[in-house]
């Protein structure tokens, strides 16, 4: 009951460990590689969830310096670092959908197991 | 109240998630990422990250799906 | 003599081939005359310079330098001690009389190019091995001379030789391997792996046992011990004939010099005989002789009959160091003297016939003492040696270690020998009989029966150069077992009080 | 001096900018702009021999990016450790392009040779910023960099093995980050901290009172590492990719660049995690079983190929378990070995795959059973291969038998005789496979039968450089492992 009650007190936390595991899933388990592209994004974007929820404090405002000096701010360093790390994201879903396109060029499929067959097959 | 809204916007992103791994139609499992997205970026705006939120609704929403669809559109559409 | 010239000494007849080997390869291209000049002058040099050591090894000279660290507490060091000495005087001396049968043996055969340099660079790693003085260093030179020596197995290149070369690389690699778990064992244990401090390892322990099985795999492989004598019988009669007689009277030798170094400088030997480790070398020791005898039996090529009795007198030698008393330590260092020369003159002698009648088969001997009656004499005076027939070397060897056997008062050992001796009898002679009161097969046709009215036989021997290496070796064997006031059965009973004195650390 | 203070970040910076110029150069001046990253790289390995020589004389010191002190600036670390990994990195990349600059012509299309120099500075920069970054998120971001840049290293050649090596290449590499990031915030979570330092002094509190997510951590940088540095058995990746890829890329991939991630798991292993954590859970047993595995693995695995690339890319899964195993081992004299093997491994498997480029370059033959022969018409090239398999082997004279000895020795010392033999096994194996290539190349009786074109010089001098680095890590180790040994000290 303990663990249930911090997993309903730390949701954020919960579904993004949830949004992970279907990410990784799909990106692992499925053969089309557009579909591997998405996963990977959700995959990434749920640590994202994780992060922002972490630097989240109760109450606390953006970090955007105001007028009121006392004011509960939230953590602004998870928000910085996740900037970055959407960048990469994205940088890296583009090199790999050029990648799918030529893939495709090449063996006129981008699904993986048929790949697989068509190189069995050489 | 608010509490609720988020635990609701929870539940759609775990939805979207495995919407995108059900849907066989490429273009659509790609517009309920875009979705997947955009739910993620409001769910940070609520966690007082509205930097994040944009960057996210900018980038990693608008511009990943441009170029998925880009990129479906010279491959196949259909798993 | 100062100790600083006795290092240089020792380093200069270590590199020396080493460095004459890229030599030698690039005179390939200028001539072959230079070529073998070179080889030859190596060789010479080397054992020369080998003998120069001989005064100070007189005066009970010990030389034991670190020369640079490779790892803590491990160096590359060098060690001059009358086993070392005694080993690298004998090897040098048979490495320049097959160089000298080579240059006329090798004239016909492809690749020289590549044969001569890898001879002398084996030279040079064989001669680290002996002044190495800590187990590292050893290890490093025993498995560069097994590698390169390699290419000598295979020189012929046949399909034969690639398969019996390749178990022969196969076998170095596992021997080497278990040498290196064995030097990690005593490093751990000891925390230093020199020869120049005592015995390493003075107390019963697991690991210890472990690690003395590991050498007896590591330097038993190289000396041909059963049951790691596989290689041996195919690997040692494809080579070259020089090659073979060095392969099986010198570099045999390393994997017994190998052993004397654990048995002596590792472990203490007392330690060995308390806790009966010393029984495992002498089982080993004694299948491996008369396997080797029995299997030598049935041979009929005669470079693998040759090759299967290595094996078995590398079994004395084994033995002698297992028995672990002064006659027996004499009698095994001197076997390896006898060895080395009965060996390599039958090996050469082998060589000569192969050369000159194309005759591999043992059957075909018959009527060879007349036709090539110097070489065959040589060879029946190297047989005889190895059967034990006094007053050859072989007979003063096989007589100090059943000397030594009485005195550990282990008859059962005695017996052994006999037989093995025994069985030797049987084994060569019936090489050398009919080849001197035999005609041959073609001729036999014509004359049965009239033996008196022998048809005359064309003399045809090898080179004289080739001869004079045979005939040198064979010589040895006489002068170095008419009386045991000779210089290397003194030298080998120096070295066994020596050995058994506490080394003189 | 103002300038040598730098030095951490004008490593990174260096290649930078040759990056950013070698492109737009190469459209005008092919040359030079071979030229250009030879420079380049040169500059940084001068560079990086400066810092060993500061870091030796002043002590490590700590370089502050813009002067922000951390925890909320990324700080540079330059210890030896850090250092030496640093000059593996640059001055093999140094040697491995001098191979480069002439297989390209060959292997690739002209037009592409440019972006290649880019992308290869690009990973130089991206592995100099790894070895030295002391902050988690600056890791993640350079991983990522590194991922890319040695995925398009492989796919810059672009037929279908290549591509789709690389596609598969990329997913796992993504789950390896993706896990990375997911342990970082976790113990973000809980220390709320990035910078290792600052990290390990906050773990020891929070080991006690969150260990769920230290240990959850812990398990995700196992997972993300072993996959980025194939660690049996996520090492399905890792054959198709360095077989396929062209020469250069393959002796970088296998040669450095799954090094650089077993090296970053050794950083995180003793200096992001309290020594408490270690002690208390089964962390280094689990990596060090997996590497027994997976010496045992790639070893048998190697021995079934039948392309040359592909036995190599097994047989580096075989040699990072090594390093893997010195972690594994827990102990300062195995760490040492580890370590040790990072770099001569990193020499010899560059070798072996220079020579096999060699081979292909002049012959285009890759089946290993239709080398039989090629010995005597390209000595050097097959002399270069057997140097580099003795070093596989650990015939003494090479490195290969100096980190065996460290690794032995460590495993003795803290009584786990078992993974001795173990590394006896694989070095038996490691013979049985790469003999009968080197005895097939040189004493076969076949004639070699296809046409050989002459092996340029540049890539003759770069095997002839190889094969001295191999022999000088054999025989003069002393001052690498002397430098190793104080290193470690600190951990233990």
């Amino acid at each position: 009951m303990e663990i249930l009650g911090g997993l309903i007190h730390n949701y954020y936390y919960f579904v993004a460990i949830i949004l992970f595991v279907i990410g990784t899933h799909t990106m692992l388990t499925h053969a089309n590689m557009i579909k591997k592209v998405i996963a990977m994004n959700i995959m990434d974007t749920s640590v994202f969830l994780l992060f922002v929820a972490i630097g989240y404090v109760q109450g606390g405002r953006p970090p955007i310096i105001g007028s009121d000096p006392e004011a509960l701010y939230i953590n602004p360093l998870p928000g910085a670092l996740i900037l970055t790390g959407i960048v990469v994201a994205v940088s890296v879903t583009a090199y790999a959908l050029s990648l799918i396109v030529k893939i495709h060029r090449a063996y006129g499929t981008v699904d993986y197991d048929e790949i697989c067959e068509l190189r069995g097959d050489e | 109240m608010t509490e609720l809204l988020n635990i609701l916007l929870l539940v759609f992103l775990i939805i979207c998630a495995i919407g995108v791994a059900y849907i066989r139609d490429l273009l659509s499992a790609v517009i309920l990422f875009s979705a997947f997205g955009l739910i993620m970026a409001i769910i940070w705006q609520q966690l007082s990250a509205p930097d994040v939120a944009m960057v996210e609704a900018a980038l990693g929403t608008g511009v990943a799906a441009l170029l998925m669809i880009a990129a479906i559109s010279k491959t196949k559409r259909v798993e | 003599m100062a100790e600083k010239t006795v290092v240089a000494i020792q380093i200069i007849i270590v590199l020396a081939p080493i460095i004459m080997t890229p030599v030698i390869m690039y005179s390939c291209r200028i001539s072959d005359q230079l070529r073998n000049g070179l080889s030859v002058a190596t060789a010479a040099v080397t054992f020369i310079l080998s003998l120069t050591l001989y005064p100070f090894i007189k005066d009970g000279g010990i030389v034991q330098l670190s020369l640079f660290e490779i790892l803590p507490n491990l160096e590359i060091s060098i060690r001059l001690d009358l086993l070392s000495f005694s080993l690298a005087a004998l090897s040098s001396f048979v490495w320049l009389l097959a160089t000298l049968y080579s240059l006329h043996y090798m004239a016909r055969e492809h690749a020289g190019g590549r044969y001569y340099p890898v001879l002398i660079f084996t030279l040079g790693s064989c001669q680290g091995i002996f002044f190495a003085g800590d187990l590292f260093s050893l290890f490093v030179f025993f498995e560069l001379m097994s590698i390169i020596a390699y290419i000598l197995v295979i020189h012929e290149q046949t399909e034969e030789a690639l398969k019996a070369g390749y178990k022969y690389l196969v076998m170095t690699i596992i021997g080497g391997l278990a040498l290196f778990f064995g030097i990690i064992i005593i490093f751990e244990l000891g925390g230093t792996v020199s020869l120049g401090v005592g015995p390493i390892i003075q107390e019963r322990s697991t690991l210890g046992l472990i690690a003395f099985i590991c050498f007896l795999i590591g330097f038993g492989m190289k000396a041909g011990m059963f049951p790691l004598h596989v290689w041996l019988p195919d690997a040692h009669p494809v080579a070259p004939s020089p090659a073979s007689a060095l392969l099986s009277g010198i570099m045999l030798k390393t994997g017994a010099y190998g052993l004397v170094r654990v048995v002596f400088f590792v472990y203490s030997y007392q330690l060995l005989q308390t806790s009966n480790w010393n029984d495992i070398l002498a089982a080993l020791a004694v299948i491996t002789i008369l396997l080797g005898s029995a299997v030598a039996l049935t041979q009929t090529d005669i470079k693998r009959r040759l090759a299967y009795s290595s094996i078995s007198q590398l079994g004395y030698v084994l033995l002698g160091l297992s028995i672990l008393n002064n006659n027996a330590i004499t009698g095994a260092i001197f076997h390896i003297f006898s060895h080395a020369f009965m060996k390599s003159a039958l090996f050469l002698a082998a060589g000569a016939i192969i050369w000159k009648t194309g005759k591999r088969n043992i059957a075909d001997f018959k009527g060879l003492g007349r036709q090539m009656p110097v070489t065959m004499g040589c060879f029946a005076l190297a047989a005889l040696a190895m059967i034990g027939i006094p007053p050859l070397n072989g007979f003063l060897s096989k007589w100090t270690l059943a000397l030594g056997a009485l005195d550990a008062e282990a008859p059962g050992f005695v017996l052994v020998l006999l037989i093995s001796s025994l069985l030797n009898a049987l084994y060569y002679l019936p090489i050398i009989i009919p080849a001197f009161f035999e005609l041959p097969d073609s001729l036999q046709a014509d004359h049965h029966g009239d033996e008196h009215d022998l048809p005359p036989v064309k003399i045809e021997e090898a080179t004289p150069l080739m001869l004079s290496a045979i005939v040198i070796l064979a010589l040895c064997t006489i002068f170095f077992g008419l009386t045991p006031n000779n210089i290397a059965f003194s030298l080998s009973r120096l070295t066994a009080v020596y050995l058994l004195g506490g080394g003189g650390f | 001096m103002v300038l040598a203070d730098q030095l951490p970040v004008l490593i990174v910076i260096t290649p930078l900018i040759g990056a950013f110029l070698a492109p737009l150069i190469y459209r005008r001046h092919e040359k030079a702009s071979g030229y250009l990253v030879l420079l380049s790289l040169l500059l940084s390995v001068v560079m990086a021999v400066f810092l060993l020589i500061k870091v030796r004389r002043d002590g490590p010191y700590f370089y502050q990016m813009g002067n922000w002190p951390p925890p909320w600036g990324i700080e540079y670390v330059a210890d030896p450790l850090r250092v030496f990994m640093l000059l593996v990195v640059v001055a093999i990349s140094l040697w491995i392009f001098l191979f480069a600059i002439e297989d390209l012509q060959h292997e690739l299309r002209r037009t592409v040779i440019g972006w290649y120099y880019a992308l290869y500075l690009l990973l130089v920069a991206s592995m100099a910023a790894i070895t030295m970054t002391n902050d988690l998120f600056n890791l993640f971001v350079f991983m990522e960099i590194c991922a890319i840049t040695s995925c398009a290293i492989i796919t810059v050649k672009e037929d279908r093995e290549c591509l789709e090596a690389g596609f598969k290449y990329l997913i796992l590499s993504a789950m390896g980050t993706g896990c990375f990031l997911l342990g970082v915030a976790l113990l973000y979570m809980v220390t709320g901290q990035l910078n290792f330092g600052f990290l390990q002094q906050e773990l020891t509190a929070a080991v006690i009172n969150y260990p769920l997510n230290v240990f959850t951590a812990a398990a995700l940088f196992i997972v993300a590492f072993g996959t980025k540095a194939a660690l049996f058995p996520l090492h399905v990746w890792l054959p198709d990719a360095h077989a396929s890829a062209p020469s250069p890329s393959s002796a970088m991939l296998s040669g450095l660049v799954i090094k650089i991630y077993a090296f970053s798991l050794f950083v995180i292993f003793y200096r992001v995690f309290p020594r408490s954590l270690l002690d208390s859970l089964p962390l280094s047993e689990i990596v060090l079983w997996l590497a027994a595995f997976g010496v045992m693995f790639g070893s048998v695995y190697a021995m079934l190929q039948t392309d040359l690339k592909k036995m190599l890319a097994y047989s580096s899964i075989g040699q990072i378990a090594f390093i893997f195993m010195g972690i594994g081992l827990d102990q300062r004299l195995a760490l040492v070995g580890g370590l040790y093997h990072i770099a001569v491994h990193a020499i010899t498997k560059a070798m072996l795959f220079m020579a096999a480029g060699a081979i292909i370059y002049a012959t285009g033959v890759r089946r290993i059973s239709d080398m039989n022969g090629i010995g005597r018409v390209m000595p050097l090239v097959l002399v270069a291969f057997t140097v580099g398999s003795a070093s596989m082997i650990g015939i003494p004279g090479t490195g290969g038998l100096i980190s065996k000895w460290y690794l032995a020795l460590g495993a003795l010392e803290i009584g786990r005789s078992l993974f001795v033999l173990v590394i006896l096994l694989s070095s038996l194996l490691n013979a049985i496979y790469y003999m009968p290539i080197v005895i097939n190349a040189f004493m076969s009786q076949d004639d070699f039968a296809c046409q050989v074109k002459e092996v340029p010089k540049v890539l003759q001098s770069a095997l002839v450089i190889g094969m001295i680095f191999v022999v000088i890590t054999g025989i003069f180790s002393r001052p690498l492992t002397l430098l190793l040994e104080e290193a470690v000290t600190v951990f233990f």
